[in-house]
């Protein structure tokens, strides 16, 4: 973990909301793994304050890819960035994902929450069969489509809540299904809070062994502020930036 | 060669930069930074007689230019932090001040004697100021008598240098602040947070669950830096300012206000190696303004 | 169609939205920017009985995300500003407030009677709090009991509505806040600006002569926020919110709070349309949140 | 006077403290006069809060140029903006000068105080004949030499603190000899506050028409703030922001 000032190499709008940013970093691109984040300085003033994490979409050394969501100030002024333009990041954080070997992997992934599963995708797609279930909101939010279909997918499970591409409904609507017809053993997924809840209801006692990647309000990312607290099921805290972002599904209290 | 050094009295620090207590952790975490021995003294976050496991979140809350908390001081107690602080204090032999907290007086006594009895232990300091308390609640600074009469008990039962930590929450500071040295204080640190609030209009609540949290960084700058003025001026003991500090420029601007030392907070969290960047500049302004040693500026300003 | 209209009691205003004292002039600077009609009200700057020229520059210095100011409330005397008030109100029907400023009781309630005369002013705001005084000095809305002498002279001698304008540099805003009440204020607007201070380092002299400054813009606005809420706690009487207030978002995050109006102030220095696009703002949140008048969000914080 | 979010054009480095910005506004280039000022809005966050106040370098129609120093966080973010950014300016603001026809005039710029001189060089050197004094630290800081020689100048005296351009000395050095040996009518000058009080001492009663252009603190730029009160000769205060930039040196309390 350092913190960098980088050169950002590119920041292209992938749709109103989206952007995909290379960033130029030999040292986290090289010592990241799937699950890993980093906390960028949107600002080089005090407004906004805090650095903002992102999850590494992407690492082909010496560059990383983020790819995110304009929702507020500080990713507004992040999709000003421009090529050669200098950032300062810090990473690569958080834990990372175990190693896995000939299984079957069901990865899961809403909305943005496809950053950490791209990598993940990317990483374990040479040993393991990986089954993919992607959903957005319309076919505009499914953003890196044809990113995905590029990558050696066992199969791709589509959803739209529109029905515009894929199925109509939501990503958690078959997911019992594709897990018992495809003796699916490990989960990974990763989407916003409601996606999470729906999920652990419908897969908890499945008998697979479930991943997730979390999100949290963060105030430092690297284990000193305790703001990223989420509570497990034995009602202790844990730290989202140092004991996650990855956790198992059964640890966390829903 | 421009000389750091700074007098508390009963102690000369290498460098007038201390980090701040919550802002810093237990040191250890930044190590992968940079190396502890650069400090001045850091001061760990905040600790407790027994485990405590914080506030639910939210527990942060950014504003302009400033950070709201209410953490809510978790931690794992003082017998476990004593490991702790043996453990670091294997890394560097920079000054480690422990931040004393208490719900009662007699927590903050116990507290502060377990540490007393510590070698590695350099100062206390006492946070009569934590303002993530109960809906209501007070804390001790924010009354004369109390900060008197708490001080005074702590004072007779250590040894150690004793800093108190001050609240800005107060109408008038000076009297708080010579009820502390009044009540045997070796120091006084200042500034703890802001009180503050925030709402959130889609759930129409409050932000934080205790309601009020603590305001910090570069937007308290200016209203610190007055408290810190009025606390020089009131009391014969060093005082240590804390509030917003982001540069080099900031902390000899508290310098030259009469602070001895300053306290590093919340730039921390958001840069970690804030510290050395600070460091380093103090050094380059002391060169510019031709000035060899901090006595030279300390508390000179003209008015 | 929403409803942005606020009841104050004794006038309903058509929007919340007021332009802060101090800020926005004598209004007609800003007929180059906006119809003035758009405005809930607005509030002249501060004024004095005599002529006064305002304090020695510097009279302002930045902050992160705030303001310094030390200006010293300059201004041609009430005399003058009677006929500029009459020309303005040729302009725009929309409310006309006037700050009432005195260095003496007797110099606030000359003003105030000068005033309550006028056709043209539909409120009085009693500016008790500039904190632009004389070293050591303090201003009466810092004393519970002066707040309350002075408000209720005034009340006894004017008849147009009053606004009392507090102070936040203040132990417990709820007490003086009370006490303006029983003095007989119609309404409470606060914060008035925070006490700050700024040292320059190469003069190594502080940066005003008044050594204080007021603190205002958006890094204050957590603090104004916990003191309007502390304050509708504590009085019957509407409270019109103000500090650091820059958006519809901020402006909806009082009236949840609890304010039944707002004021504007250091934004408009920044961004002459502000109070155009505030008001822009406040239209589709209410309509984002379903929401047609704004007594539907007013004080309804759950907490 | 008007706020509009405007684009950047150009922001030519000119050396390592001075930009060229080049600002597309069809309505400030259009009311502009030479001696009017601009507020510019350095960053969409709260940090800094205030505007900043540039005069108006040139102005084409639909185009007007700022020149600038980089001196501090405002100015550095300047300096980061690039083509086809948006940026918020408030103009034009300020008097301006008086018309002339048939006179002599000394301009005198001393740094970054060129900006009015060269709008104003632009504007009168079609019915008057313009001397230029003009100084800086050293040759790399004459920036605009090459600018200003373009004009129709009647002389032009360069000054440099050490000598590496034009003569060795202070812009004010021979101050005195220029205007008595070429019988000028009118001073302009523009340039630090020590350049002033030197130039009062020296030409105050010679018997010229003397123009000054000043800088103060500024936080409205429209006369609301009054945080640009300058003391006149009668312990007045004047505005800078609506009394000026422009006074008469006399007026002026030095
Ligand atoms: C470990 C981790 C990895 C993440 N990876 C990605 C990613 O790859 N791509 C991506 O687009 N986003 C990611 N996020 C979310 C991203 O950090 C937030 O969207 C961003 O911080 C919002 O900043 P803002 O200034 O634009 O929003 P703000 O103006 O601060 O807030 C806008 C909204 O976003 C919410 N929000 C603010 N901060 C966070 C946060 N830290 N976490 C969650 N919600 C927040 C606020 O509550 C508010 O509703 C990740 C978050 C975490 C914790
Ligand atoms: C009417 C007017 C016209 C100007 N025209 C130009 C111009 O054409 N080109 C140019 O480069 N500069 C010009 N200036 C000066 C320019 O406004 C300041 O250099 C700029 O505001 C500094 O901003 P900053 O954030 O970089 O500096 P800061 O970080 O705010 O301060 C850095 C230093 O600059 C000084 N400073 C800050 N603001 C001002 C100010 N408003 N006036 C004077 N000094 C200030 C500070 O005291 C400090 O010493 C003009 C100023 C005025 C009032
Ligand atoms: C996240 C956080 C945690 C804090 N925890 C403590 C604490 O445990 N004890 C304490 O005395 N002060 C605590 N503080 C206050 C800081 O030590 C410091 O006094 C305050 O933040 C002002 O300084 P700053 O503006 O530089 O941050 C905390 C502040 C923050 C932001
Ligand atoms: C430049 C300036 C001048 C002010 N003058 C007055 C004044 O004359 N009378 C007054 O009651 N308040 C005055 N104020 C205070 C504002 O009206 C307001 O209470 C304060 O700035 C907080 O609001 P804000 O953060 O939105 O600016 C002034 C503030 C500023 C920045
Ligand atoms: S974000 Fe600071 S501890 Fe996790
Ligand atoms: S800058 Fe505000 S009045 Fe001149």
């Amino acid at each position: 973990m350092k913190e960098q000032r980088c050169f950002v190499k590119e920041n292209k709008k992938i749709n109103e909301n989206y952007f995909l940013m290379k960033i130029k970093s030999e040292y986290i691109s090289k010592n990241s793994k799937p699950g890993n984040f980093v906390m960028v300085n949107v600002s080089e003033t005090f407004d906004p304050l805090l650095k903002r994490p992102f999850g590494i979409f992407k690492s082909e050394p010496p560059f990383i890819w983020l790819y995110f969501e304009v929702v507020g100030k500080g990713t507004k002024l992040l999709s000003n960035f421009k090529k050669n333009d200098k950032i300062s990041i810090l990473g690569p954080l958080g834990n990372s994902l175990p190693e896995f070997k000939n299984k079957k992997i069901l990865m899961i992934a809403g909305g943005r929450g496809i950053v950490p599963i791209f990598y993940s995708i990317h990483t374990y797609s040479q040993h393991n069969d990986i089954f993919l279930v992607y959903g957005a909101k319309s076919e505009k939010d499914l953003n890196l489509y044809e990113e995905i279909k590029s990558k050696k997918l066992k199969k791709l499970f589509l959803y739209t809540d529109n029905g515009s591409v894929g199925k109509k409904g939501l990503v958690t609507s078959d997911v019992k299904n594709i897990i018992n017809n495809n003796k699916v053993d490990i989960t990974i997924s990763c989407g916003p809070e409601p996606m999470f809840k729906t999920l652990v209801k419908k897969i908890e006692h499945i008998g697979t062994e479930n991943y997730i990647s979390m999100e949290a309000l963060m105030g430092c990312g690297f284990g000193i502020c305790h703001s990223c607290a989420k509570k497990t099921k034995n009602n202790n805290y844990k730290q989202v930036c140092t004991d996650g972002p990855i956790f198992k599904m059964e640890d966390i209290k829903w | 060669m421009v000389d750091l050094s700074t007098d508390l009295g009963f102690i000369k620090l290498k460098n007038p930069v201390i980090t701040a207590s919550g802002t810093f952790g237990y040191g250890e975490e930044f190590q992968d930074f940079f190396n502890l021995d650069i400090l001045g003294a850091f001061v760990l976050k905040g600790i407790y007689k027994n485990p405590k496991s914080g506030n639910s979140p939210p527990r942060i809350h950014e504003t302009a230019s400033g950070l709201l908390n209410s953490i809510g001081l978790p931690g794992p107690g003082a017998k476990e932090l004593q490991k702790i602080v043996k453990r670091i204090h294997r890394l560097t032999k920079t000054p480690i001040i422990i931040n004393v907290c208490g719900e009662s007086d007699e927590e903050y006594i116990e507290v502060a004697e377990i540490f007393d009895k510590m070698d590695e232990v350099t100062m206390l300091e006492l946070n009569i100021s934590c303002p993530n308390i109960k809906r209501g609640g007070k804390c001790p600074a924010q009354d004369e008598k109390h900060t008197y009469k708490l001080v005074n008990q702590i004072k007779h039962n250590t040894s150690k240098p004793l800093i108190v930590k001050l609240s800005p929450n107060v109408n008038d500071i000076s009297s708080i602040a010579i009820s502390a040295e009044q009540g045997g204080a070796d120091c006084i640190s200042l500034v703890n947070t802001f009180l503050g609030m925030a709402v959130d209009l889609d759930s129409k609540r409050p932000v934080f669950k205790n309601l009020f949290a603590g305001l910090s960084g570069p937007a308290i700058k200016p209203l610190a830096l007055k408290l810190v003025w009025e606390t020089v001026q009131s009391v014969h003991i060093p005082v240590i300012g804390i509030g917003g500090i982001t540069s080099g420029r900031d902390v000899m601007e508290f310098i030259l206000t009469g602070a001895s030392a300053v306290q590093i907070g919340t730039i921390n969290i958001v840069e970690p190696k804030a510290s050395v960047r600070i460091i380093k500049e103090i050094k380059d302004i002391m060169k510019k303004l031709n000035i060899e040693s901090l006595d030279e500026i300390k508390g000179k300003l003209k008015i």
